[in-house]
């Protein structure tokens, strides 16, 4: 290690980095995490103190140039930052307008949750965690934690529903061989809500050393607003490259796909201050900004799908990643505002889009991913988008992981 | 003071350690007859639980029990329809997680607490500083919303949950979720310690007790005990009001026993 | 598309890019593209004159700053270039020494093989062909050129063998989704070799408006230069990379896996004028380079792997990319000369490598890619590599591909 | 002049079109049998292929006789050996790829078929470009180095390869690989009639010859024909000897008779 300038043990480092701190919406929620009347922390008391440490800790290393240097290092040179901005060129033809993809699909491990894995690691580095637990649906955010834990020297422990475990083997083995334990959780419906709860329950247990990595703009304060910010990486960079590219600067759109909301959250901060148009897109079966009601889930106060008598509903989407009863809270406040839409679409038209963009700019999206390009299809085939409209989508990760999925299909 | 306090701290005065069973409402057909064999047993309070699709502080066994109930067709609704008019002549104590509190405002939710004749809430997922609209509500409603404490808050905090708390303050004895455990943990006996010395209001010490001996050391610090894994075990194993009315007996006794060794 | 600056129809367009003229080792083949004694052009007289308009129009393509400044942009906008440089900290520490991963694993599509097909796709298009035509073992390749005609309009062909079908089954649905026809071959060993024969025989019957996109340094001339040329990408952002991560500048070593040779090519070409010691990684199974004799195949002369009757044998790998049992006519000759030293590891040792990088790094290469960092850790731990060494290591390609193979294995 | 030239010169200057059937070396053990049978049914000259692993330029039929060929233990030495003495009365042409020239050196390979009376050589992957080596160590064996002419070459390097070239020019009739046809290609007869235009050695057209037929129409522009994949066709299918001879004098009869159609 002698002639390597870049050491390990010199993260966190000072960097003469210009801390940003943005003001209006999408910005601090304050020290309640409140966006509007939605956010907070909605935990056992027990974790009332491990979610104000986690806070605290937050607020110290965000306006830390050091750790903003640190992670704007480990973002560069092991998660392959910037991303790449495409401009969909036949697929911008064909539909008739301006269409740019922000290309997280080529960050290292194949979506944008490593951005904010990446930040959370590193925060319990600094805190002396020595472990990192989370709760995975896809296994994406599985995937990152494992490889950030394994990058950092931490052990790592994912909670995943059993049906998961079982339909997304190859994604259960990755995190195996990144040295990450793989517990399935059989309780209720066997997904991504079941392991979320599963996950809390544990980190109760263990709030000493563990740290939990949540693995999208939802949870107790300052989740919401913590990974929003790690993932607000993907809305400056595209800002930045907006400007290069579009004569106008900024986009007419600016669109992504909602499960959580994580990719959308931070794709959308980038854009705040500006005049574009948020569209966040929902799966059919887990639209929960759409159609969801008020409710408290996993320790914020949000949009559920839920029956009649208040009990969460299961999700049902062709994406797994989207597979979630709920969206971030701060999407339901931007929801309130009227900041942002959120639309839906059907499992048949992400298929569609998906292979859509396969055969015109040749790209596989995930079926995530693909949700936010369907809707743009959509849009400017019925003449939503006005001709010559200028739409910037984030695509959020790549479809590999989705071609058994397809296979059965197609 | 609520009606719930009240009483509580009567019993408590008279000596007598507290013991709060706990039932997941509906959990089975005749599941009132267990409320029965509670008070039939020395129950000073009941605490029936509002099952919830997704109760993140539960183990696996009330997590089974919540499960089991509402594939029975449980609800808010019909639990409490199924406890109005008893007269049981000890007071119930509603327990469940926000996401129900939510679904039709607290307002009317501790109405309908009110109305079946529910005098305490308990909510798993409410913290401090999430609590002053169900607080209000409760209030409002002559509801007592007890609040939880735990190993892990503060000294400072722990003075206003006992403040704030009305009821009694429910002390989680141990950092985990519900469950029968071996032995009560060491946290138990310090947090329950410091409750009892920075408030006058009853303190419970729950999670984890499930034997009489269990139950016994508790209240050496604490005012009282509350019982729910381990009295939901049994019964999804097939116990009968009678067996864990005989099980509820043996650690009444533990407990007088432990109160008036001499007698 | 009013509002796009970068437009498909810009391509190709000028750009005032230098042209790098490299003189030396690793420079232009000359007419003959003969390397040494290697190289050459030993082609059915069928395809003499299709090679030589490839070379014709390489020649002017390279030499025009506007092809090279849309094949930037490409690589840029599309691929996702330049890929990151990732210090293995915790592996260099493990070992002694400062071991820097050129990530090619981040490229679109997730190995090197972009690189290249992008090059050749966008000369096709100049060259007026309609259609590319490719060979594949493992399927990157073909999936590379799949995404490649996809973006360019272009029809493909991927010729592959037929248990190469069987064993990449996921790879071949990409390659379809991606629109391109892949065609299974049931000849000789039915892999990659049989499938590159097929290609040629296909080739020689539509030479008009197809267009042979060859997966590696191989191959009739212009391909082993072409090619090389168009993966030089990788050492030359290497280079200027390693220029400011290491005290030194230079690594010490410049370390490559090697089928055929193209990212070893490309990587080593960065480094030609330098000091540093080239290595090439084989296959213990696939040694063409270090156990081969003199031979021609599939268009050039070159060492390959040959029974006592001099028929070519088989190769036999875990990494399906490097099972072709001829090495491109450059590596022939840079070990002729001891300008680089190939080398080969043993499946074990692959294995055993690729899972210590994901737990060191957060890193699951390619099967290919772990052979370089299998002979790292066993030249480190065997003292072979002086301690402080500094190296550079091309990762290839992404591990995703080869799960399902290492979860058979582990 | 080799003496494969001379003698394909001679039969032609008498008027005769040419015919060189074609077999893959150690097809069958018995192989030698069918190489009788040619010069009985009227061959002028027989091309031995020496199989090879990967024959790129050979279609299906020519690659599942080399494959079979091989795995009956076919090598160049072997089939050489088998050659040895024969006494056929026509010359032999040796049909291979490069990668089997370079293994022993193109000196000693080409010695090698001196020895066994072999007097010419073909090798599909041999281009002008890459020819010089071979053709010296086959000048200084006395074999003739055929090349090949392509419809896809050039007119001026046609008649590069016309004059370098020994024996006779190998004329491909089309762009594709060996392997029978259900007619003669246009580009065929172009190719033959440019090639006999630039050189008077003589011009074989092979490639998809299948049919009397095709061959009595492809000797209207060239000097004679090659029969390779029609014949390995039937051999796998099992003609024997017999078969392919009959097979073949079919073939004669339809040259001799375009030839001299008053006869
Ligand atoms: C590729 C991809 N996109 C999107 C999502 C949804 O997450 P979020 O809404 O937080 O961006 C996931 C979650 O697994 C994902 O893997
Ligand atoms: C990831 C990866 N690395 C390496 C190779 C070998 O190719 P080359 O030696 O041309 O770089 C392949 C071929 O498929 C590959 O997929």
């Amino acid at each position: 290690m002698t002639d390597l300038r870049l050491r390990p043990r010199d993260l966190p480092r000072p960097r003469d980095l210009p801390i940003v701190r943005p003001a209006g919406t999408m910005s601090d929620p304050g020290p309640r995490g409140k966006f509007g009347d939605h956010g907070g922390r909605y935990v056992p008391e027990s974790l009332v103190a491990a979610c104000q440490e986690v806070e605290d800790a937050f607020r110290d290393a965000w306006s830390d140039p050091g750790f903003r240097g640190s992670l704007a290092t480990l973002l560069a040179v092991h998660a392959g930052r910037p991303t790449a901005l495409t401009p969909a060129w036949r697929l911008s033809a064909e539909l008739g307008i301006t269409l740019l993809l922000k290309r997280e699909d080529l960050a290292h491990t194949g979506s944008h949750k490593i951005n904010n894995v990446l930040g959370q690691a590193l925060l319990a580095t600094r805190m002396g965690r020595t472990r990192l637990l989370a709760e995975t649906g896809a296994g994406q955010h599985g995937v990152a934690t494992a490889t950030a834990a394994a990058l950092l020297g931490l052990s790592a422990t994912v909670f995943m529903g059993e049906r998961d475990v079982e339909r997304q083997a190859l994604n259960v083995f990755r995190m195996r061989v990144l040295g990450a334990e793989v517990v399935p959780v059989g309780t209720g419906s066997r997904t991504l809500k079941d392991a979320t709860s599963e996950a809390m329950r544990h980190w109760v247990t263990c709030v000493d050393d563990a740290y939990y990595c949540m693995g999208s703009v939802v949870g107790p304060h300052p989740y919401p607003w913590m990974v929003r910010e790690f993932q607000r990486v993907i809305g400056e960079e595209a800002r930045g490259q907006c400007a290069t590219e579009l004569r106008t600067g900024v986009p007419d759109y600016v669109v992504a796909c909602v499960g959580g909301g994580s990719n959308a959250a931070g794709t959308f901060a980038g854009f705040a201050d500006t005049a574009a148009q948020f569209v966040g897109v929902e799966a059919a079966g887990g639209a929960g900004a759409t159609e969801g009601r008020t409710g408290v889930l996993h320790g914020f106060r949000s949009r559920f799908l839920q029956d009649d008598d208040g009990q969460i509903t299961e999700a049902e989407s062709i994406a797994a990643g989207l597979d979630y009863p709920g969206v971030g809270p701060e999407h339901a406040y931007l929801r309130d505002l009227g900041r942002a839409r959120y639309v839906t679409v059907t499992d048949a038209e992400v298929v569609d889009a998906a292979l859509r963009l396969a055969r015109t700019e040749g790209i596989l999206p995930a079926l995530e991913s693909a949700h936010a390009v369907a809707w743009v299809i959509r849009a400017a085939e019925s003449g939503e988008l006005p001709p010559g409209a200028t739409v910037l989508l984030t695509l959020s990760g790549r479809g590999d992981k989705d071609t058994a999925t397809l296979m059965e299909l197609v | 003071m609520g009606l719930l306090e009240i009483h509580l701290r009567q019993r408590r005065e008279a000596g007598r350690a507290l013991l709060m069973p706990y039932l997941t409402g509906a959990i089975t057909g005749d599941w009132v007859d267990y409320l029965r064999a509670f008070v039939d047993a020395g129950a000073d309070a009941i605490e029936i639980g509002l099952p919830f699709s997704d109760p993140t502080l539960d183990g696996a066994t009330i997590q089974e029990a919540s499960h089991v109930a509402l594939s029975r067709g449980a609800s808010v609704r019909a639990i409490l329809a199924g406890l109005s008019g008893l007269e049981l002549g000890v007071p119930l104590v509603a327990s469940t997680y926000q996401n129900l509190v939510l679904h039709d405002g607290p307002e009317a939710f501790c109405g309908a607490l009110r109305t079946a004749g529910v005098d305490g809430l308990i909510v798993a997922d409410l913290p401090l500083e999430e609590a002053d609209e169900v607080e209000q509500a409760a209030a409002d409603a002559g509801v007592d919303l007890a609040l939880l404490a735990s190993p892990a808050t503060p000294p400072p905090r722990l003075a206003a949950i006992a403040r704030r708390s009305r009821g009694f303050v429910y002390a989680v004895s141990l950092m985990g979720t519900t469950g029968e455990r071996a032995a009560l943990s060491a946290s138990a006996t310090t947090l329950a310690g410091q409750l009892c010395e920075s408030t006058d209001r009853p303190v419970l010490l729950g999670f984890g007790i499930s034997t009489p001996d269990q139950a016994a050391q508790a209240i050496r610090t604490a005012d009282g005990v509350v019982v729910g894994a381990a009295i939901m075990r049994r019964i999804l194993d097939g116990a009968s009001p009678a067996d864990v009315g005989a099980y509820l007996a043996a650690m009444r006794q533990a407990l007088d026993q432990e109160r008036e060794p001499a007698s």
